[in-house]
């Protein structure tokens, strides 16, 4: 048996690459499906009109997306978290539908996401 | 480009590594200090059914209560301080309010009452507090501590009569309270319930759900190494992962993938299965400590698995992470901490808080 | 009383359509916003147009819906926006007193100094339809910073339409180059739910218009707030009379602090 | 009255054919340019750039062509500069693409360097002159630009710490 661990400290102070967000699609049309690809699809191409070639040339990861609550789990480089985010504020259709994306949590720790305490509904 | 939507809020990662077996581990002192935790999730990889003993931990878990529009005063009565507060683990937290909107109270179990509120609410309630750290331009929030174990505020005292009047007359404060108290007895239960017998009432149980995990990938990780040099992927590596399994996602992609390219971190070995259990509701850090305990003994017996972990979350619009640290709100409230037990006893303890918070301890 | 910090969006368009408004403000509740102020546009050059009473609310709801994480309902109140394009057109009547806000939109340089500098009005708008047509100069803009009065942002436009995006970004970062991000709100100009966004979404979108963390927040929560009590202020007699309630128990030290006049509280804690 | 410090880019055209250089106006050069930051940056950056964004001047003989943007803002203009690859003008295209000179504070800076950069130029077709007319010419042409030139740098020598590339 080896000899109890020596006791050490580690501090990282925004040592986090990535963001990370919870959000939420919601389409006017209830009818229309949407798969994980259409959805980052859509996402780039709201970046690409907020940002342009290059300005929306940064990489972003769909961890999770839910096809039937049209919820997904975005990773994103921290400098790209506002660029981002605010596209996906500013969506405002779907191929010629209305939609809105709403983000319900951010967090530079992906575990965080599974643990909002903002989503306890005890009634 | 545009430097100025590149910035982003800071994030704090505190790493120890330790053994239980040292006698001056701090482990049970940052569980004790962390004192509104809403939710505690274990991971045990190549494990398949629920360990008995862990099901007996969850299942003695302590009630707790949802009270309703509770004046705040009734925290600091004269009866509710000798019969309930004094004898300590009891805590408090308002509920439904949110850390950067409204006035949040809470009870810490060593007796000390915060009020973080809005500045009229200050203004008029005419208590001595400090202005809080995350503010903006003017102050706008403000916190008061009240300790109720000192001798200044002794009931009938000079200060203790101005709290009151001040509470009770000037500003009716009220709130939904979440309340729980840590009896080994448990009839500790009871006499909140009479104390609040005029208020509604409902009893709580924390709620548990157990998910089985098929054919995944782990990291391997060396109790040794730390800082993940080489035996083990790095902290946030390992924080990362453990909330892509945690919240079911793909874990295995390509780096050429179209939606994702997420990969379960370096070194890594596959597991058939893994256990994943929940408890959701106000968990109190004693039951947390016992859960420990209990999972310190899994390793008694021979396991597959070299490593377990335990994440607790604490409530995003608590006023206290650690101890009376301020907490806020300012995308995110996170604080949660992160044990990786090691079968030789060793100990990996990851505790993580967002911007408006203070370092953990 | 208004709460401190909660989040307000104070410009929900009002449309004849009942339902739809109540499903607007369904929504702002669901997305988290305390407060919301349905917003009635009249164009006075536009003929036929007058100001009419505003809507009751409580015809609105039998039971207001419950703010997003709280225990209590959301609060609703009406606002009018008078569009000017000649200095007659704004008098303050019967009409305009009986809003709890009241908005200006001006339409020449000359307007938006008449309304920054005297105008009794607590939010200017700022066009978002349309290329800025005149400089944001610092004497108005600080006047109205001075008076306490708040110009306004909406973004319901830059979600609609690219070209309008661009006039919305555009005005909002000329406004930000005079006023340094003080006295602005955000607000939605919603005319349907799914035009909405959640509070911490339009912080974040805030950076986009130039604002700070800090000033975003304050945007859409303690801005809003004082632009409230300035709506107080101007329905009091320029906040020299203000009637308080005062329970009958409560102390002379009290009174004297409730004494201070809505506006002289307002600018206080925004400047 | 607030002063907004402004960028002036100095961009030289280049063309393979001089003489489609006559086809440019003000206005095509406007739009290329505005297109290029609106894909390079979309809304947004279109957005930065339309304050005070102008085409102040245009060489049709040259291919100089001065650009103004807010100070803030210049680099999402000059980022956008090198996509440009044809300027619509009088339903032609004219193939192009923008060589970025200099970037200055003011005017004048941009022009005394366009003033040396000329000389500079001249000076190397006298290397590459056949005749004796034609070089008697460009050295009438070098001596005419420096001369002003040198009158120029006295009147804005604290002007010149402005320059920035």
């Amino acid at each position: 048996m080896s000899q109890p661990a020596l006791y050490e400290r580690l501090v990282f102070k925004n040592a986090s690459v990535y963001h990370y967000l919870k959000i939420y699609l919601i389409l006017d049309n209830d009818d229309r499906k949407i798969n994980a690809v259409y959805f980052k699809q859509m996402i780039i191409s709201a970046l690409r009109d907020l940002y342009g070639e290059i300005g929306a040339a940064f990489p972003f990861d769909v961890l999770k997306f839910e096809e039937d609550t049209l919820t997904a789990v975005l990773r994103v480089y921290n400098s790209g978290l506002v660029k981002l985010w605010t596209a996906l504020t500013l969506l405002g259709s779907y191929q010629s539908e209305p939609c809105a994306v709403h983000v319900t949590q951010v967090s530079p720790f992906l575990l965080a996401l599974s643990g909002n305490s903002r989503e306890l509904e005890l009634d | 480009m545009f430097t100025n939507l590149e910035k982003c809020p800071r994030n704090l990662l505190v790493c120890e590594k330790s053994s239980l077996l040292n006698d001056k581990s701090r482990h049970a002192t940052h569980v004790a200090k962390h004192f509104f935790n809403y939710k505690v999730s274990v991971l045990i990889p190549e494990c398949g059914i629920t360990p008995s003993g862990l099901k007996s931990v969850f299942n003695s878990f302590s009630k707790y209560y949802l009270l309703r529009n509770l004046p705040v005063y009734k925290l600091l009565e004269e009866e509710f301080l000798e019969k309930v507060v004094k004898k300590g683990s009891l805590y408090a937290l308002s509920y439904k309010t949110r850390i950067d909107q409204d006035n949040t109270f809470a009870l810490l179990p060593s007796g000390q009452v915060i009020l973080s509120v809005d500045k009229d609410t200050y203004e008029e309630l005419g208590l001595e507090g400090k202005a809080s750290q995350y503010n903006h331009r003017q102050p706008m929030r403000y916190v008061v501590t009240l300790d109720m174990t000192d001798k200044s505020l002794a009931p009938g005292g000079k200060r203790y009569k101005r709290v009151m009047w001040a509470l009770q007359e000037k500003v009716q404060l009220t709130s939904d309270f979440l309340m729980a108290r840590y009896s080994i007895g448990g009839n500790g239960e009871d006499l909140l319930q009479s104390i609040f017998s005029q208020y509604s009432c409902r009893e709580l149980r924390p709620s548990m759900s157990t998910q089985s995990l098929r054919d995944l990938l782990c990291p391997s990780l060396d109790p040794t190494d730390l800082h993940g040099d080489s035996r083990s992927c790095d902290p946030l590596q390992f924080l990362e992962w453990l909330g892509a399994v945690t919240m079911d996602m793909s874990c295995n992609n390509e780096a050429s993938s179209f939606v994702s390219t997420y990969c379960c971190p370096e070194p890594q070995s596959s597991a058939s299965q893994a256990l994943l259990c929940t408890a959701v509701g106000l968990l109190l850090p004693e039951d947390i400590h016992s859960l420990l305990e209990e999972l310190r003994r899994y390793f008694d017996e021979p396991r597959f698995t070299s490593w377990l972990s335990v994440t607790v979350h604490g409530f995003a619009d608590s006023p206290v992470s650690w101890g009376a640290t301020e907490h806020g709100f300012h995308k995110g409230g996170e604080n949660f901490y992160t044990f990786v037990l090691f079968k030789n006893q060793d100990y990996w303890l990851h505790m993580a808080t967002g911007t408006n918070d203070g370092c953990p301890p | 009383m208004v709460n401190m910090a909660v989040f307000i969006d104070l410009n929900i368009s009002y449309t004849a359509d009942t339902k739809k408004l109540q499903n607007i403000i369904e929504t702002a509740a669901h997305l988290g916003y305390s407060t919301v102020a349905i917003n009635h546009v009249v164009d006075l050059q536009q003929k036929k147009q007058e100001i009419g009473k505003p809507k009751c609310v409580s015809e609105l709801f039998d039971r207001l819906p419950i703010v997003q994480g709280k225990s209590r309902p959301i609060k609703v109140l009406n606002r009018l926006t008078v569009v000017v394009s000649e200095a007659s057109h704004f008098r303050t009547t019967n009409e305009v007193k009986s809003y709890d806000i009241v908005a200006v939109f001006p339409k020449t340089e000359k307007l938006f100094h008449a309304a920054c500098m005297s105008f009794d009005v607590d939010i200017i708008c700022i066009a978002v339809t349309e290329k800025q047509p005149f400089y944001f100069k610092r004497p108005p803009v600080n006047g109205a910073i001075d008076r306490g009065v708040f110009f306004e942002i909406s973004y319901v436009a830059a979600i609609k339409d690219s070209t309008l995006r661009r006039y919305t970004i555009s005005n909002a970062l000329s406004l930000m180059e005079t006023c340094k991000g003080k006295n602005v709100i955000v607000s939605s100009g919603a005319e349907k739910p799914l035009e909405l966004r959640g509070p911490y979404d339009i912080t974040n979108l805030g950076l986009l218009f130039g604002l700070s963390e800090g000033d975003a927040k304050a945007a859409v929560s303690t801005n809003c707030r004082a632009v409230l009590l300035h709506g107080e202020t101007r329905k009091t007699a320029l906040g020299i009379i203000h009637t308080v309630k005062t329970q009958p128990t409560a102390e002379r030290q009290e009174e004297e602090e409730e004494a201070v006049p809505a506006v002289k509280r307002a600018k206080r804690e925004t400047l | 009255m607030v002063r907004y410090k402004s960028r002036y880019l100095l961009c030289e055209l280049c063309v393979s054919d001089q003489s489609s250089l006559q086809l440019l106006d003000e206005r095509a050069v406007f739009a290329a340019v505005r297109g290029a930051v609106s894909s390079a940056h979309g809304d947004y950056g279109s957005a930065l750039c339309s304050a005070s964004f102008a085409v102040k001047y245009l060489n049709a003989h040259t291919g100089v062509v001065f650009l103004r943007c807010r100070k803030s803002h210049y680099r999402v203009l000059w980022s956008a500069l090198p996509f440009i690859t044809s300027v619509e003008s009088r339903g032609q295209r004219v193939p192009c693409f923008f060589n970025c000179l200099h970037i200055g504070g003011t005017i004048r800076t941009c022009q005394k360097f366009l003033i040396r950069y000329n000389t500079q130029q001249l000076h190397r077709m006298l290397r590459l002159c056949h005749s004796e007319a034609e070089r008697l010419e460009v050295r009438k042409a070098v001596l005419s630009c420096s001369l002003k030139s040198l009158e120029k740098e006295e009147e804005a020598e604290d002007g010149y710490g402005d320059e920035e590339v």
